[in-house]
């Protein structure tokens, strides 16, 4: 077997290992103790993360094709399973591989009364996105995403003693099935407009036939139905529902990639099917429209939170914002910047939620105002917790710095000279609200909760996940920590990361490619042109003003009360616009289904708006 | 044969109209059964009799069944509920 | 169009129609007769439909639903039957 | 153009259920009700005039009837639905027992536990 073979069959297997391991264990979990079901668990999601690794070696040389059992697509139909494999793809999987593993390992001691189901629910997650990162076509994107929808709502009511937990998945579920069901009916017009499933296929159909209106709303219904994962406004409220609930492991996948996967669905269905399609002005203007005032919303939320879990879910959501902006700017470069931002969010995201996790098992609450100085001798969490704090912020050399000089100079290529300065206000505002907490928790300064931090929900109520406070960290959960936090420089740090990132999202953008090593069985890539991208000395002046400005943010939020008189006058008058802005996330599900009807229409309004 | 099925996807949109619009859940539980054999008709006009099928188990039995057993439970534990005050 | 399409057609509009109707107003017992007429129009409709495709592999469907719809409207009737002598819906909030 | 329709409107009428709903059990039936919408969508596009389904009782090629058979994709793509359906349905059910048990309330608008 060459090792082209061996890399298409492992393919098919990262996704089917998990839900062969997840079943044997609902199987035979009753007879196994609690030890042995956490090693199964963590050895397959470390095999599988070890796998994709293997392939993203392999991807950097062609593409991987596999179909499953050999159904080869016969005169132009088909009706196999495929798995395409490039380095985005297996990128992506590659991140929820290790970020499970974290997850799964940090729970060890974390959870008490966990058993069995937990942990087949996280494997069958892990399959889940394996699968939506891989898919070869849209039916099974639709599975997937369905496998990792309802693993993700019954993951979120794991503490079923929680009553928040309970709401917030139901929440979840909802909104999130109401979108894969808007993506079906996508689907569905797409099949009866060209009568096929196959990405490939379809975009060779597509092109053929140009765009109507069958297509465009197909098209504008699948999105939809991803960007409701993907978190875009105004179909965001869940995650913060479910982000402020769930516990706290389980975060991490939610915030570290699966939101991601969601815009890279879009992205996947915009380059390889729709690009020779669909006019590049609308679906520009579309995804930056949204992306800005996801950002927007999502940064003003995050700053007004204190519950420290919400605070990191809106902060995501601004992030998702950004991400909207880079790829929907539809340049290579900023492609591959936000390819590397995600990397480096989802590092220090996941250290994020895992601190919070420590707090939480440690002092019973993750309100920050209840927290306030408790965190004094927790030396290692706090420094953990203030470098992610400056690493969300952008600060060099985290992959999220990196990330964010790309997608700046991609943007601005494609002619958003303001992207910069809207990325720099995203980043000072959510690293601030993050370093605000860790200054408030771990040293203990700042005054006490103004008029508005007061009404904001109080993260009294989230339910500790062990009986008795844990006083040290125990190494299975301090590994995970420092291990993402060293990951999201380290990967910064890579000499030609960058320059790697670049290339991979060109070919992330080629359709041609990918229509020919699927249908043809091309699978190199062919001459690429020389790319480079990484630290520019612009970059990082612009990423240190980012942190500067998130350290103003945080020492605004901690004695901001002390302002002159004036000053406060001025910004009191912005209140009765915070105060609506957060009375609309109510976390009544009516309000919730009645804000997607409304995002679906102003998505159809700029669809076809004339560019 | 179209008007046949004309007939049966209006038939549907009303039935769907009916069981949104019946706010009293074990009520709409009803309605739910009579929608999924409105459903299994139109399916079975659309030559698709497999799907008719599931439609007929999943949509017109079990799934109003399980609705109804849920109505059931909240329904004790709210009386019991009561009962401790 | 031959006769089955025109009796399956008679069926649903005279048939599952009032039986709808029925089932959108009233107490839940004459939502209950509403259901226990869809199930017994619906048999017929499936059945007219398969011979109008001239399929009678199609006939299991019929089958399966006069099965199950016996048993369903048992089941309803069981569940309703507080409701239905108290005159009043469970799960209402009220 | 009909069928399209119909399936869009089924699928706006359980999120307008769901929108107004005052019971979150009732907002669940609603959610079944709007995937529903697809599986209209899905075999009406897969659906062709004079066709018959996709059983084989001979050889396709014999029996003379091969193209005008309904598509077998859309087919098990709604089977597919209809199951999942089931099953997220039944999910969330067990969900809205648990708030009650928790809230001892199915109201959505007296479950206030994720304001602002």
């Amino acid at each position: 077997m060459t090792h082209d073979q061996m890399a298409n069959a492992l393919l098919p297997a990262v996704v089917v290992a998990p839900i062969v391991v997840a079943c044997l264990l609902l199987a035979l979990g009753r007879r196994l103790d609690r030890p042995t079901i956490d090693v199964v668990a963590i050895a397959t999601s470390a095999a599988v993360a070890t796998a994709d690794g293997v392939l993203l070696s392999a991807a950097g040389n062609h593409r991987l094709v596999a179909w499953l059992g050999g159904w080869r697509p016969q005169h132009g139909a088909s009706v196999g399973i495929v798995f395409v494999g490039d380095q985005v793809g297996v990128g992506a999987a590659l991140v929820a591989g290790v970020l499970m593993t974290c997850a799964l390992a940090y729970s060890w001691r974390y959870f008490e009364n966990i058993h069995v189901n937990f942990h087949a629910l996280m494997l069958l997650f892990l399959a889940g996105l394996t699968g939506f990162s891989l898919s070869g076509d849209l039916f099974n994107m639709f599975v997937f995403f369905e496998l990792m929808g309802v693993a993700a709502y019954a993951l979120t009511a794991v503490k079923v003693e929680d009553p928040t937990a309970v709401h917030g998945a139901l929440n979840f579920g909802v909104i999130n099935s109401l979108g894969a069901y808007i993506s079906l009916m996508g689907i569905g017009m797409l099949y009866a407009a060209t009568g096929q499933l196959n990405l490939a296929l379809l975009s060779r159909a597509l092109t053929a036939r140009g765009p109507d209106v069958l297509v465009v709303v197909g098209f504008v219904a699948v999105a939809t139905g991803f960007l409701v994962k993907a978190a875009a406004v105004p179909f965001h409220f869940w995650l913060d529902d479910a982000h402020a609930v769930a516990p706290t492991p389980v975060c991490v996948l939610f915030s570290g990639i699966m939101v991601e996967l969601g815009l890279y669905g879009v992205a996947r269905l915009y380059w390889v099917a729709f690009s020779g399609t669909l006019e590049a002005g609308t679906i520009q203007r579309l995804f930056v429209v949204l992306g800005v005032v996801t950002a927007v919303v999502g940064s003003v939320m995050c700053l007004l939170q204190r519950h420290l879990k919400r605070l990191l879910a809106f902060s995501t959501i601004a992030h998702t914002g950004m991400f909207l902006i880079a790829v929907g700017s539809l340049n290579p470069v900023a492609t591959a910047g936000t390819a590397v931002y995600v990397v480096g969010h989802a590092a220090v995201k996941s250290v994020l939620f895992l601190c919070a996790g420590v707090l939480l098992n440690r002092f019973g609450s993750v309100d920050e105002f209840t927290l306030q100085g408790k965190g004094r001798d927790a030396r290692l969490t706090g420094i953990v917790f203030m470098l992610a704090g400056l690493g969300l912020a952008g600060m060099p050399p985290f992959a999220v710095g990196l990330g964010k000089v790309m997608a700046e100079e991609g943007v601005v290529r494609a002619g958003l000279w303001w992207g910069p300065v809207l990325f720099l206000l995203v980043a000072a505002a959510t690293g601030g609200a993050v370093l605000r907490v860790g200054a408030r928790v771990f040293l203990g300064i700042g005054r006490g909760p103004g008029a508005e931090e007061a009404g904001a929900m109080s993260g009294d109520e989230e339910k500790r996940e062990l009986a008795t406070g844990m006083t040290r960290l125990p190494v299975t959960m301090g590994i995970p920590l420092t291990a993402l936090l060293a990951a999201g420089a380290i990967v910064g740090l890579l000499p030609g990361f960058g320059d790697q990132a670049a290339l991979a999202a060109g070919r992330f953008a080629g359709r041609a490619g990918y229509v020919a090593a699927v249908l043809d069985g091309t699978t190199s890539y062919g001459a690429s042109p020389a790319a480079s991208a990484g630290w520019s000395v612009e970059g990082i002046v612009l990423c240190l003003a980012s942190v500067g400005a998130a350290a103003l943010v945080a020492l605004l939020g901690l004695y901001g009360t002390a302002l002159p008189r004036q000053i406060l006058a001025v910004l009191r008058t912005a209140r009765p616009a915070l105060h609506m802005m957060r009375s609309v996330h109510s976390g009544h599900i009516g309000d919730y289904a009645a804000w997607l009807l409304f995002g679906v229409g102003g998505i159809i309004v700029l669809a076809m708006l004339p560019p | 044969m179209n008007i046949l099925i004309t007939v049966a996807l209006t038939l549907v949109l009303a039935g769907a109209a009916v069981v949104v619009f019946t706010p009293v859940p074990s009520r709409q539980a009803v309605v739910l059964s009579v929608y999924g054999i409105l459903l299994a008709a139109l399916f079975m006009a659309l030559q698709a009799p497999d799907v008719a099928l599931s439609q007929v188990a999943v949509g017109a039995a079990v799934v109003p069944l399980i609705v109804m057993l849920a109505i059931r439970k909240i329904d004790s534990l709210r009386a019991a509920r009561r009962r401790q005050r | 169009m031959n006769a089955w399409i025109v009796a399956a057609i008679v069926l649903l509009v005279a048939g599952l129609g009032p039986a709808l109707l029925f089932c959108a107003r009233g107490s839940s017992a004459s939502r209950l007769v509403g259901l226990q007429l869809a199930g017994v129009v619906g048999v017929l409709v499936l059945v007219a439909i398969a011979e109008a495709a001239g399929q009678p592999m199609y006939l299991i469907v019929p089958l399966v639903l006069a099965t199950l719809s016996a048993t369903g409207t048992l089941v309803f009737t069981r569940t309703l039957h507080q409701d239905v002598r108290a005159g009043q819906g469970a799960g209402d909030d009220g | 153009m009909y069928p399209y329709v119909v399936a869009g409107a089924i699928l706006f009428l359980g999120v307008i259920g769901i929108a107004r709903s005052r019971n979150l059990v009732h907002a669940v039936v609603c959610l079944a009700v709007a995937q529903s919408g697809t599986y209209v969508l899905l075999l009406t596009v897969g659906y062709q005039r004079g066709a018959t389904a996709p059983i084989f009782q001979s050889a396709p090629e014999k029996a003379g009837y091969a193209a005008t058979l309904v598509d077998p994709v859309v087919q098990a793509l709604t089977l597919t639905d209809i199951v999942v359906s089931a099953t997220v349905t039944s999910m969330l059910l067990a969900l809205a027992v648990q708030i009650a048990k928790r809230h001892d309330t199915v109201d959505p608008d007296e479950l206030r536990s994720l304001r602002g």
